[in-house]
């Protein structure tokens, strides 16, 4: 697995019905991806307070990733329409407090696709990546 | 009919070849046979399609190559069209034929690869294909110089439908860049399939 | 200070095969506040759970953190642990080092140990932020909803009635039956289906605890297991209850241009109808789509000829609301629609056929009066070519699953075919023959030598007609050759997927569901009925393809499960909702617009002596805790119990720190 | 007027003059203006991909480039050129790698740009049938046609884009609105052996032979074909095929493009159909269309 030894931290913000629970799913088909990323279950990604994310950049992540159920999907049938609504306006706000959009990244991960969560932390670790290392 | 697998032509060697060169993934052939099933010339192969594909994945190399399986493949593309895992198959012919051709492993059939050279040369030099020098090349280096010239040849010349003129690039400039071109393009295809330098 | 101690799993080598779990739980010991640290190789076993008691005991814990698999799996098991030693079940976390760790990174042995540390010392971080909670209960209303009146439906409706419990079961066709009422025999016993499943389907109308509700729909759903507020739409039948099921309508209606959905459009049937003659309900409906008079005005026959006054062309469409305690989805399947497959003919050669229409073909009370013939010109059949995974294990075809009831079902209907015709000859073209099932693999065998079914290894390239036959090119892969069959007929074993509004019916629950439109289970092997969704089950075949003993065996096991809940007089529910500090509310309303559940009400409140605000407050038994409020409010004044922000806070800083230094040291050593 | 970049092929200017010829005269009719790429070279054929890839890319890249550069949609009247044509370009897309390459060894950039489209597409689809109907000068009644796509124009689905690639309808759509009888048969997209036509002859002949069988026994008049490929296979190999078949197809083999020039009142001579090898003339005289 393409994992980085060098010091690269995520934070992965994961609601606890679709793509935590598409993280065990991946774990059940084990299917490998970069150690980088700790996760932190949250009930939703409407439970998203913008503080939590910048506190991780302050804190000194490298990159975070906020993934939920499809737009459509939500447990609670609303709570990713609002983090969806929130995504573009905290990126660029991010970005323009000098945070590169290489390091914020958000994803629709279900239960099922155990898969494509692999996918999506590679994909997130190859871009904070070459965030560090290309500048 | 006992065959002696091994293990480093499953693994590495020729499948692998095969993979790297055909960019398709032999492995997910469930061999369903719809390949054979369509194929129009499988009546004519030693091995058809499917069984093809079974030998790469076990890296039967030795058989398959002296086969002539991948010679009698016209490219109709029918097996690729219909296959239920999405392998190119006809790529995949093409892709022994190639490399039968730079000799990487053995091949017996020798009548298409005289055929290919000739015509290929034709657009070398030519730019286009010069169909009476070719036809009689062709036959004269598989070692049947009259197949053909009876009776369709002759009608052919008859009904003005073969040129003796090669038909060429008129611009000489163009020939030496086209020449130029080819030799290119040999070197990148070896360093390729012998996997130099890339 | 708290006093922590960490549970560190093996979970024999699934954790402890890659991870060094005895280095986890040293340094566990680092961090602040842990007073004890303990490995064990199955921590949910009874020692397990005994180690983790008798360590609270011991080092007088008061909050412990479990190293082990996904809280998905053991959260629960682990609360009651914390409660059989007196400790209050929510002050323990999870530390998944299973799912998230050890399956994922088995290619670093190091690397996954130094995560596994790092999640176990997230997990302790929050648990150091974690609160007492007290338990909450709600009410349970005794009654459930059965949508999809198939076979699995109908047993879970039968079930669930037989304990006791009243039982609304939603059909959206004219009757109930499902795909079962249009087999013919079934196997491995060849049992006429209509002659096992109708007793069913009586005993469902007759049961004074079950209400059935047929050509109707479920539009609308809130609220949550125990209290679900349900909209259900009755579609007008046109044909009111004065209807005592004579028939005489459906003989005298001049329209028949509709084709019959039962038949699998195989032969018309009128413009008021009933599916077939053993329908349950036994009364008509008008379709008004097809009906002369709704699209002309003129006719008016069946109202005529309607010797007890039950026409009633102005019924409306009607909403019922109903409030559930449980919910049994069984809707079942669709058949794979072979228009995909341009070499069998675009679905448009007539005599290849699918199977659901061979079963009607072969069914006494079918279209043809049990004859198996040609759709095209109506001649008998002699030479029957059946071609198995059309639609399944076909990548191409976007449908890579094996569909688990063809190569049975096929066997079958080669057998039912010579049954009917010892002279004609059929032919199976197959990949594999699946057929793992009690007396299966017996029932094919029987297929291939008693019944001289020829059957050939390979998947058919392509079908084509020539004169009045159909040829069928294909291979025999165990021989290398390629084979052509001159066939009078072609039946394809249609895979089977999820009815083609699955999914819209899966969003009203929130249920999660597959790439096709399956409905996921919330555990493959351990909870295969229940979903994500307490108090929604699932059964049959809307989850996956199966058979009929196996639909039958979940949806009982549906019924098992809404009886075990509905036994209980009130239902455990977890306090793991929103609360409002009204000190620091500003009165925005922000929480109050977005709460999907309307679980905020504002309120005039007196927040210190003598100041009166307008402030939100958390209904709590409504706050399904989604946490919305929280991730909206500007001024912090909501939180959420078990994800509060000071936890959260303590889990990033922790995620972000590097490992203290006194395990390298250690790890040197 | 309609400009497009034309790539002839190398057997358009010989073996299948007939097509080139027909196909000038219908396209001006048409005010169809075919720019003729100069200086163009061989596609490489059935040949160049069974040797290399990159070669199999390269030369048709020449074309491509050109087409881009001057902004047309480029096609040929070839199935096998257009194949490769189109191959190349959709190769390219897919395979960055591959792209570097063949901009390396031509000294040309490639941006993915040029459309290649099948000499019937342009014509019957970017032209547009109606269109043609409005220029016809009579109807073909009674002229059972056979249209016959084979496999170079027709798969894989990518090459084609059309989505029934099982069962083509675009030339038989022409051969009604020209006001034949198209025929429904199940041999329209087998592979007629093309590349064999000189070195696996016996092969080509089997498998033209089914080919025929299938046309005659569903009622053709005649074939309708639109790559010179297919037609050598099926008309200058059909005496000996006869022959070997113990029979007589006698069923002329006509380019589309001839075949509408018929609809469009141009004579025998005109359409080079006395270049045939089974000669149309008897049938068309006795359906009254000479
Ligand atoms: C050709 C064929 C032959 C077979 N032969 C056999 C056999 O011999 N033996 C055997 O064991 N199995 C056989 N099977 C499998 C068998 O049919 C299934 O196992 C069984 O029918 C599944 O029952 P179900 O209740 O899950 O689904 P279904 O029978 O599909 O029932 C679902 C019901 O829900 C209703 N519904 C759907 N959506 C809604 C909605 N939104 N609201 C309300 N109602 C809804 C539908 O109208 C239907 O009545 C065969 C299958 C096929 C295709
Ligand atoms: C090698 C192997 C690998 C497998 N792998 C998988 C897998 O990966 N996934 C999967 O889903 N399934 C798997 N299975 C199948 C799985 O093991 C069974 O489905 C499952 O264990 C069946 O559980 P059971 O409770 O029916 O039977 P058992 O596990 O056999 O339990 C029966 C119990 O009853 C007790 N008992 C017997 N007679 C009496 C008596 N007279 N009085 C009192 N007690 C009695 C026995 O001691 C035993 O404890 C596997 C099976 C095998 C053989
Ligand atoms: S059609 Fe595809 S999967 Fe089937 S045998 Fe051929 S290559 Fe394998
Ligand atoms: S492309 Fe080759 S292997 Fe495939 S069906 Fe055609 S001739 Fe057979
Ligand atoms: S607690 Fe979880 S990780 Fe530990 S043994 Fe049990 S299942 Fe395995
Ligand atoms: S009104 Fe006429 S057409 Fe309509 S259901 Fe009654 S009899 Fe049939
Ligand atoms: S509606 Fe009237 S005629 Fe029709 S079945 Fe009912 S009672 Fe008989
Ligand atoms: S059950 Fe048999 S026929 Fe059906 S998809 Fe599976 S293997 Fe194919
Ligand atoms: S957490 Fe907040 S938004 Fe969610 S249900 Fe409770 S009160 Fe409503
Ligand atoms: S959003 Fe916050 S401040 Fe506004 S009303 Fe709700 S709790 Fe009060």
């Amino acid at each position: 697995m393409a994992n980085d030894k060098k010091k690269l931290n995520v934070v992965g913000f994961l609601c606890n019905w679709c793509s935590y629970a598409g993280a065990d799913m991946t774990g059940l088909g084990r299917n490998l991806y970069p150690s980088n990323i700790k996760i932190i279950r949250i009930p939703c990604t409407g439970r998203m307070d913008p503080m939590m994310i910048i506190e991780a950049f302050h804190n000194g992540a490298d990159g975070v990733l906020v993934s939920g159920c499809h737009p459509g999907d939500c447990h609670y049938s609303e709570g990713n329409f609002y983090w969806r609504r929130r995504y573009p306006h905290l990126k660029s706000l991010l970005e323009h407090f000098g945070i590169d959009k290489r390091r914020f990244h958000a994803s629709w991960v279900s239960a099922s696709e155990g898969k494509k969560f692999a996918e999506v932390v590679k994909k997130v670790v190859a871009e904070v990546k070459d965030w560090q290392e290309n500048g | 009919m006992k065959y002696e697998l091994q293990l480093k032509n499953i693994k590495e060697g020729f499948r692998k070849d095969v993979e790297r060169l055909s960019k398709q993934k032999i492995s997910n052939c469930y061999q369903c046979g719809k390949c054979s099933a369509g194929c129009p010339v499988a009546y004519a192969m030693e091995y058809p399609p499917s069984m093809a594909m079974r030998m790469i994945q076990l890296g039967m190399h030795d058989r398959l190559m002296s086969a002539n399986t991948s010679w009698f493949c016209v490219s109709c593309e029918t097996c690729t069209t219909r296959c239920p895992r999405e392998i190119d198959i006809a790529k995949v012919m093409d892709t022994l034929k190639i490399m039968a051709q730079a000799g990487k492993y053995k091949v017996s059939d020798n009548e298409v690869p005289i055929f290919d050279w000739i015509f290929l040369k034709s657009i070398e030099l030519t730019g286009k294909i010069y169909e009476i020098g070719m036809i009689g090349a062709y036959n004269m280096l598989s070692l049947n110089p009259f197949k053909d010239v009876f009776p369709m040849g002759v009608k052919m010349i008859l009904k003005g439908k073969i040129s003796f003129i090669p038909h060429l690039i008129y611009n000489p400039l163009e020939m030496i860049k086209n020449i130029m071109m080819f030799r290119k393009i040999r070197k990148k295809d070896r360093e390729r399939i012998y996997e130099k330098n890339v | 200070m708290a006093r922590i101690g960490v549970f560190v799993c093996h979970c024999g080598t699934n954790i402890a095969g890659v991870v060094d779990v005895a280095r986890v739980a040293k340094y566990a010991e680092s961090l602040p506040g842990v007073r004890a640290s303990i490995d064990y190789k199955y921590m949910c076993s009874d020692p397990g759970q005994n180690t983790v008691i008798e360590a609270i005991k011991k080092y007088n814990l008061d909050r412990i953190v479990v190293s082990a698999c996904s809280p998905r799996m053991h959260e629960g098991t682990f609360r009651k642990t914390m409660e059989r030693a007196g400790l209050n079940p929510y002050l323990m976390e999870m530390a998944n080092i299973r799912e998230h760790v050890s399956w994922v990174h088995s290619d670093d042995k190091e690397l996954a140990t130094q995560k596994a540390m790092k999640v176990m010392e997230m997990a302790v971080a929050k648990v150091r932020r974690s609160e007492a909670l007290s338990k909450m209960y709600a009410s349970i209303e005794k009654r459930a909803l059965v949508i999809g009146g198939g076979i699995a439906g109908i047993q879970a409706a039968i079930d669930i009635a037989a304990a006791g419990y009243k039982v609304v079961l939603v059909e959206k066709e004219p009757s109930i039956g499902g795909r079962m009422a249009q087999l013919d025999k079934t196997f491995p016993t060849l049992d006429c289906s209509a002659c096992i499943l109708t007793p069913k389907m009586v005993a469902v109308a007759q049961d004074p605890n079950i209400t059935l509700m047929t050509y109707a729909e479920v539009v609308e759903v809130c609220g949550y297991v125990g209290q679900f507020d349900v909209k259900i739409k009755q579609k007008a039948k046109s044909v009111n209850s004065k209807c005592i099921g004579c028939g005489v309508c459906i003989t005298k209606c001049p329209n028949k241009k509709s084709l019959s959905e039962f038949n699998e459009k195989l032969a018309p049937r009128k413009a008021i109808y009933t599916p077939f003659p053993q329908a349950v309900p036994n009364v008509p409906v008008i379709d008004r789509e097809n009906c002369t008079f709704f699209k002309t005005g003129k006719c008016k026959i069946c109202e005529k000829v309607c010797p007890t006054g039950a026409i009633e062309y102005s019924q409306q469409d009607e909403i019922i609301k109903e409030k559930f305690g449980a919910v049994v989805v069984a809707t079942g399947f669709n058949i794979y629609d072979h228009s995909n497959y341009g070499e069998y003919g675009y679905g448009e050669i007539k005599d290849v056929i699918t199977s659901l229409q061979f079963e009607r073909l072969l069914n006494s009370s079918g279209p043809t009066d049990g004859h198996v013939v040609r759709p095209s010109d109506h001649k008998e059949v002699k030479n029957v070519v059946f071609i198995q995974c059309v639609g399944s294990r076909d990548e191409a075809k976007h449908r890579p699953y094996c569909s688990r009831v063809c190569c049975m079902y096929t066997a079958k209907q080669a057998m039912l075919l010579k049954d009917h015709y010892p002279e004609t000859q059929s032919y199976v073209f197959y990949i594999d023959i699946r057929s793992a099932g009690k007396n299966y693999e017996e029932f094919v065998q029987r297929a291939q030598n008693d019944y001289g079914v020829v059957y050939l290894r390979g998947r058919v390239s392509k079908i084509f007609e020539r004169g009045e036959k159909l040829i069928v090119k294909g291979a025999d892969t165990l021989s290398g050759a390629q084979v052509e069959v001159e066939a009078d007929m072609v039946v394809l074993a249609n895979g089977l997927e999820p009815r083609s509004h699955a999914k819209e019916l899966a969003q009203l629950f929130h249920m999660s569901y597959d790439q096709y439109g399956f409905y996921n289970e919330l555990h493959p092997k351990l909870a295969p009925v229940e979903t994500a969704i307490s108090g929604v089950y699932v059964a049959g075949c809307c989850i996956s393809p199966k058979d009929i003993p196996d639909t039958v065996a979940q949806a009982s096991a549906t019924a098992a499960k809404v009886c075990a809940l509905f036994a209980k007089e009130k239902m455990e529910v977890e306090p793991l909702i929103a609360a409002v500090n009204p000190l620091t509310c500003s009165g925005c309303e922000t929480c109050y617009n977005v709460c999907p559940y309307s679980a905020i009400e504002m309120e005039d409140k007196e927040v210190k002596r003598g100041d009166v605000r307008h402030v939100a407050k958390v209904i709590e038994s409504v706050c399904k805790g989604c946490g919305a409020c929280v991730g909206s409010c500007y001024c912090k004044a909501v939180d959420l119990k078990g994800f509060s922000d000071r936890q959260v806070m303590n889990q990033i800083e922790a995620a972000t720190q590097e490992l203290s230094t006194k395990d390298k040291l250690q790890s040197t050593i | 007027m309609f400009k497009v970049a034309y790539f002839p092929g190398c057997s358009l200017s010989s073996t299948a003059k007939e097509y080139d010829v027909a196909t000038r005269l219908v396209c001006e009719d048409l005010e169809i203006d075919l720019v003729e790429i100069p200086e163009w070279i061989c596609c490489g054929a059935t040949t160049a991909h069974i040797t290399s890839e990159l070669t199999a890319s390269a030369l048709p890249a020449k074309s491509l480039i050109w087409a881009e550069k001057h902004n047309m949609t480029i096609t040929s009247p070839c199935s096998a050129c257009f194949s490769r044509l189109k191959m190349a370009h959709i190769n390219m897309e897919k395979d960055a790698e591959l792209k570097k390459e063949v901009e390396e060894v031509t000294g040309e950039k490639y941006n993915g740009k040029a459309e290649v489209l099948h000499l019937t597409r342009v014509m019957l689809e970017k032209y547009g049938i109606e269109k043609i109907k409005e220029k016809l000068k009579k109807q073909l009644k009674g002229l059972k046609i056979a249209s016959y796509y084979g496999c170079l124009m027709t798969r894989p689905p990518e090459v084609s884009e059309n989505d029934r690639v099982e069962n083509p309808m675009i030339m038989d759509n022409l051969a009604r609105a020209l006001g034949a009888e198209p025929v429904k048969w199940a041999y329209k997209t087998e592979c007629c052996g093309a590349a064999f036509s000189l070195t696996k002859t016996e092969i080509v002949r089997k498998l033209t032979g089914e080919i025929l069988k299938d046309a005659k026994a569903c009622g053709a008049d005649l074939v309708m074909v639109a790559c010179p490929l297919c037609h050598s296979n099926l008309d200058a190999r059909q005496p000996e095929i006869s022959k070997l078949l113990k029979t007589n197809f006698n069923l002329p083999v006509l380019y589309f493009t001839q075949v509408m020039g018929l609809a469009m009142g141009y004579d025998y001579m005109d359409l080079m159909l006395n270049k045939h090898f089974i000669d149309p003339k008897p049938l068309l005289k006795a359906k009254g269309i000479i």
